[in-house]
C-alpha cells in the first residue's frame, strides 16, 4: 500500500506528534495514560487479524490465533482498565454535587 | 476497481482511527476530558480492527472470531478482576502481550511470503520483521518478569550475578546475527537454505525471549515501574516495526505514538527520582541501611504517639496536609484517608493533599488511588505548589510515605535519593507520620525526619491507624 | 512517488504537528514566527525549481520563471527577516554582558 | 536502478527538511533557541531545494538559475532595508509572494502534464489544483492589498459598500465553477475541448485575484495583522495543496504545518482583543467616537504635565511599570524608552515593561521593538505577570497605549473592546499618559483613564518626549 519512505516519514511525524501530545499530560494522568497508550498497542490485532484470517499455511495460522488473542487480550483489558481508572477521576469531582 | 475500492477504504478508516487514537492522547491532558479520550481512542481501534475484519479476505473465519472473544474473555476478565493497587502489574501483563502480538504477527508474515511468493525477502521485509521480533519478544518476557515482580511471585530483589552483562550481550548478539542472517540471506547458501529461511527468525525469538528475562530479573522490583513504561515504549515500537512489514500505517503510527509516549513516562520517572536510565536497568540500587546507620539516627529520638492525640491535634489545626505514600497502597487506606479529609474539610479546615511526583510506585499512583476514593481533583497539589505552604501549616500527615519526605535528598550529597526533590514536611509545626515500624522505603536508606523535635510516629497500618483517627474524630464531634 | 492517501495522512499529522508545537511558543516570539513560518511557505520553491527547469512547453517555462522569482524572494527574504528580527532579541540579553 | 535510487535520496532528502522545519519551528519556543531555529529552518530549505536543483533533469538551467539569482537579490534587499515598524507590511508582501508562486506551479504543472501525457487530469490533480489556485490567488493579491493598507499607500479605512458580500460570494462562485470545471471535465465537450482544459484554471486565478482584493480592501487597516496571518496560513495551504498536485512530501508537510501555525496565531489576535474571526473579516468595526462623548468624558477632567514634572516623580519613585502601545512604534520611541528604563534601573529603581498581548499591530510587537532597542528580556512581562503588581507600583508610563489601557473594556458591556482584558494601571499611584493628542485609538472609543484624578497627560511625540525625560534625568543625576 506505501513504500518504504513513505512509512519512515510517516513513523517520524508521529514520533514528533507523540512527543508534543505526551509532554502536555499533566503528572496525575501517568497512570490511566500508561494504561491507555498500552491498549493502543493492541493495534497490532490489526495485523494478527489479516494473519490470522487469511490462512495460507496452518503454521501461520497458528500463529495468527495466538497473535489475535495475545493482542485482543491488551485492547480489551488496556481499555476497561483505562476506564476505570478514569471513572474514578471523574469520581473525584463528585463531591460537589 | 472494486479491489481499488476496498483498499482506499481501509486505508481512510485507518486515517481516522489514527486521528482518533490523537485525539483521543490530546483529551487526556485533562481529568474532564479523560473518560473521553479513552472512549475515542477505543473508538479508533473498533475501527480499525472493523474494517480489516470486514474487508480483508478472511479464509478461516472460525480461527479468527474465536481468537477475538477467547482474547476478549480473558481481558475483560482481568480488568474488571483487578484491584487498583495490582494495576501495575496488570498493565504489565498487557503490554507483553501486545509486544509478543507484534513478534508473532512479523512471524507469521515471513511465513506467509515464504509460502505465498516463495525466493528470498524484500530488504525492508527482513529488516522490519528482525527489529519488530527482538523488540516484541523482549517486551513479551520482560513484561512478564516485571509483572511477576510487582506481584511477588518473582524474588522481588535486585538479582545480581557476576558475568551479568556479558550474558546478556551475548544473547543480544545471537538475536543480531539470527537478524542479519535473516536480511542477508547469504546467496551461497539460498538454493539449499531457501526451505529455511523462517527458522533464523524463530532464533532470533528464542534469543530475544531469554534476552528479556535476563533484562529484567536483575533489576529490583521498586524499578518495576520504570521498566513497565520502557517496555510500553518497546511494545509500541514492535507494532510500529510490524507496520513496516505489513506496510500498514495505521499499525505505523499508533505503535510510534505509543512508542514515544512510553520513553517520555520513563525519562519523567527517572527525572523525578534523579536517577538515569542507564542506572535503572543496569546500575546496582536497592543496597539497605545498616542497623547500625540507622540507630545512630534514631535512637532516643523518637517520639510516638496515638490515634487520641492525634485527634486532639486535628482540633485545634488550621490548616492541614496529608502526604501519601506507597504505603498507603499497600494498606489500602485511601478510603479512609478521604474520610477524614471530608471531615475536616466540613469542619472548615483547610485541608490538602501534597503530592510527590514519584509518590508509590507508579507516576500518578496516589492520584489515581484519591480519585478512587472520590478525593476532589482540587484538593491534591503537586510538589511546586505545595511545598511554599508547609510554613502555614499546622499538622502534617504523613501516612505510608518515606522516601518522598526524606531531607536527606536535600542534606546529603551520598545518599542514593540525593538531589531528588522531596516534600519539605519538616517546615510545618508539627508531622505526624504514620507507618508500620522504623524500616526504610524503597531507596533503603533511614530517614532523618522521624527523629526530628516535631514529629511524632504514630506506627501502625496505615488503614487501621486511619479509620482509629476517623472514629476518634467523629466521637469528639 | 506517493499516492493521494498518503498525502492526505501526511498532511493530518501534520497539521495535529503543527497545531502542538505552535500553541507553545509564546506570545513574545509571535512576530518572528510569523515571518519565520511565512519563509517555509518558500517551500513551494521546490515545485517551481522542478517546473521552471523541466521546461516542457515555453508557456510553463515563464510561469515556472515567475514562479521560482516569486518563491525566492519568499525564502530569503523570509528568513532574513527573522533572523535580524531574532537577532535582536538575542540582542536583549547583552547587557549582562 | 540509479532513477530509483536518485529518488529515494531526494525523498529521503525532503523527509530531512520535514524535520528540520519541524525542529525549527520547535526551537521558536523558547528567545534564546530561536535565532538557531531559523538557522535549522532555513538550512532544511537549503537541502530540500538543492537536492531538487540536483536531481530532478534540469532542462533550462539558465531561467532556473537566472530565477533563483533574481528572487534572491530582491528578497535580500528587501530585509536588508526594511524598518522594524515596516516589518508587518513586509511579511505580508513576502507572504502573497509565496501563494502566488504555489498558483503558478499547480497551473504550470497543468500545462506541463497536457503537454506530455494530453488527455484529461486524473481526479486528484485536478482537485489540488484548482484549491491550491484559488487559496494561492486569493493569497497573493489578499496579502498585497494589505501590505497597502499597512504602508498607507491604500486606504486604510474599512471600505464599506452595499452590495459588498454579495460581490465576493459571486467572484468565490466563479472561481469554484471553474474549478468544478477543470475537475468534472465534462465528457460530452472533451474531444473538442481538451486543448482548453487549461483555460479554466486561469478563469479560476482571475477570479480569485479579484476575490483577494475585495476580501481584504473593505477591512480597517488596524485589522490588518489578523488578515495577515490569515493569509500566512493560507499560503501554506496553498504550498501543501500545490505538494498534493506534484505528489511531493516536503510541500504537503511543510505547509501544512505553516497552516497550523498561521491559523493559530489569527485564533489568538482575535481573542486576545475578544473578537470573533467572522467580525474581522466581514464585520464593521471602527466607527469613531463622537466629540459629544469625548468631550463628556474629557471636559474639565483633563491634567497636563510636563517631562520635567515626570523626571521629579521618578526621581522619588520605587517601582516603575512602562506600558508601551501601537504610538511607541509610530513615534519609533523604543530606544529612547530603553534608555530611560536603563538609568531607572542603574539608580536602583524597580523597572518593569507591562505588555499586553495585542498592544501595538502585531502579537509581539513590542517585544520586538523592544528587543530591537535592548530591552532585557525578563524585564518585559506580560498581563497576567504585571496585572496584580500595580497597586504596589508608583509611578506608570503609558506610552502611545490606548486601547491597551482602557477601563472600558471591564465596565461598559455595550464598548466594542468590551471583555477584553486590559493593564489595569489605574491602581498604580500615579499614572503618565503620553500621546499627541486626546484621539482615540484603533478602536475609535474615548478614554476614561486619561479623565481620572491620578492619570496626568504628556502630550507630545513619544519619542520627543522620551528623550526630553531622559534629558531631564540626566541633567538632575
Ligand atoms: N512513583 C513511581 O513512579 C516510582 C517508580 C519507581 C520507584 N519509585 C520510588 O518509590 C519511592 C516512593 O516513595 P514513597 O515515599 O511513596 O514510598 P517508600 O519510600 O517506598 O516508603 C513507603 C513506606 O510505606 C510504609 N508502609 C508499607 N506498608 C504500609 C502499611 N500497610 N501501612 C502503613 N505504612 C506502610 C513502609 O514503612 P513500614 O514498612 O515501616 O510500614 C515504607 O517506609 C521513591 O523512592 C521512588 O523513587 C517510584
Ligand atoms: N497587536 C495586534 O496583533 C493587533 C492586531 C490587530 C489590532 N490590534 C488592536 O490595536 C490596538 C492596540 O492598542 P494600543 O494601546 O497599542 O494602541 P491604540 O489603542 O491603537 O492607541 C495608540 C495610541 O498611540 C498614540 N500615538 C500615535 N502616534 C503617536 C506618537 N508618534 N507619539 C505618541 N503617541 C502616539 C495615538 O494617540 P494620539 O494620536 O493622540 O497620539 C493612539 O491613541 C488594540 O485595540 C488592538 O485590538 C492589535
Amino acid at each position: 500500500m506505501t513504500d518504504f519512505i513513505t512509512n519512515v516519514t510517516l513513523f517520524v511525524l508521529a514520533a514528533f506528534l507523540g512527543y508534543s501530545v505526551i509532554t502536555k499530560i499533566p503528572a496525575t494522568l501517568h497512570t490511566p495514560l500508561m494504561s491507555g497508550a498500552n491498549a493502543i498497542t493492541g493495534i497490532t490485532l490489526v495485523g494478527a487479524v489479516v494473519v490470522a484470517g487469511s490462512g495460507a499455511t496452518t503454521f501461520a495460522t497458528v500463529l495468527g490465533f495466538v497473535a489475535v488473542v495475545m493482542a485482543t487480550v491488551n485492547v480489551v483489558g488496556g481499555y476497561l482498565v483505562s476506564h476505570f481508572m478514569l471513572e474514578d477521576f471523574h469520581g473525584g469531582g463528585r463531591r460537589d454535587g | 476497481m472494486v479491489e481499488v475500492l476496498s483498499e482506499q477504504v481501509v486505508r481512510l478508516a485507518y486515517l481516522l482511527s489514527a486521528v482518533l487514537f490523537i485525539q483521543g492522547l490530546r483529551d487526556m491532558t485533562h481529568p474532564r476530558t479523560a473518560v473521553r479520550g479513552n472512549l475515542v481512542s477505543a473508538v479508533g481501534m473498533l475501527i480499525a480492527v472493523g474494517v480489516t475484519v470486514l474487508w480483508f479476505e478472511i479464509i478461516s473465519p472460525v480461527v479468527l472470531i474465536g481468537g477475538l472473544i477467547v482474547g476478549g474473555l480473558v481481558g475483560a476478565w482481568l480488568a474488571v478482576r483487578v484491584e487498583m493497587t495490582q494495576m501495575p502489574q496488570l498493565v504489565g501483563v498487557f503490554n507483553g502481550f501486545g509486544g509478543g502480538a507484534s513478534a508473532l504477527v512479523a512471524g507469521a508474515e515471513l511465513v506467509e511470503f515464504q509460502a505465498a511468493a516463495g525466493g528470498s525477502f524484500p530488504l525492508e521485509l527482513a529488516v522490519a520483521a528482525a527489529v519488530s521480533g527482538i523488540i516484541g519478544a523482549v517486551t513479551l518476557f520482560g513484561s512478564m518478569v516485571a509483572a511477576g515482580k510487582l506481584h511477588g511471585v518473582i524474588s522481588t530483589g535486585a538479582v545480581r550475578y557476576s558475568g551479568e552483562h556479558a550474558v546478556k550481550a551475548a544473547l543480544l548478539l545471537v538475536a543480531v546475527v539470527a537478524g542479519i542472517y535473516l536480511v542477508v540471506q547469504p546467496d551461497l547458501l539460498s538454493a539449499y537454505l531457501h526451505a529455511a529461511w523462517v527458522p533464523p527468525y524463530w532464533v532470533l525469538i528464542l534469543a530475544a525471549s531469554v534476552l528479556g528475562v535476563m533484562l529484567v530479573i536483575p533489576i529490583g522490583g521498586a524499578d518495576m515501574p520504570v521498566v513497565i513504561a520502557l517496555l510500553n515504549s518497546y511494545s509500541g515500537l514492535a507494532a510500529a516495526g510490524t507496520g513496516f512489514v505489513l506496510n500498514n500505517t495505521a499499525l505505523i503510527i499508533a505503535g510510534t505514538l505509543v512508542g514515544a509516549a512510553g520513553m517520555i513516562l520513563t525519562v519523567i520517572m527517572c527525572d523525578a527520582m534523579n536517577r538515569s536510565l542507564t542506572n535503572v536497568l543496569f546500575g546496582g540500587f536497592g543496597e539497605v541501611a545498616t542497623p547500625e546507620e540507622m540507630d545512630e539516627i534514631y535512637e532516643g529520638n523518637i517520639t510516638e504517639t496515638s490515634p487520641e492525640e492525634l485527634e486532639m491535634l486535628l482540633d485545634t489545626a488550621g490548616r492541614v496536609v496529608i502526604v501519601p505514600g506507597y504505603g498507603m497502597a499497600v494498606a489500602q487506606a485511601q478510603h479512609a484517608v478521604a474520610e477524614l479529609a471530608e471531615l475536616l474539610d466540613a469542619d472548615g479546615v483547610d485541608v490538602a493533599f501534597g503530592i510527590h511526583p514519584v509518590a508509590g510506585r507508579m507516576p500518578g499512583h496516589m492520584n489515581v488511588l484519591l480519585a478512587e476514593a472520590d478525593v476532589p481533583y482540587d484538593m491534591m497539589k503537586e510538589l511546586t505548589e505545595i511545598n511554599p505552604t508547609f510554613s502555614q501549616t499546622d499538622v502534617v500527615i504523613v501516612i505510608g510515605a518515606n522516601d518522598v519526605v526524606n531531607p536527606l535528598a536535600n542534606e546529603d550529597d551520598s545518599s542514593p535519593i540525593s538531589g531528588m526533590p522531596v516534600l519539605n514536611v519538616g517546615e510545618a509545626d508539627t508531622v505526624i507520620v504514620n507507618k508500620r515500624s522504623l524500616s526504610p522505603g524503597f531507596s533503603g536508606i533511614p530517614n532523618p525526619l522521624f527523629a526530628r523535635a516535631n514529629t511524632y510516629m504514630l506506627f501502625g497500618d496505615g488503614k487501621e491507624s486511619m479509620q482509629d483517627v476517623v472514629n476518634e474524630y467523629k466521637d469528639s464531634r
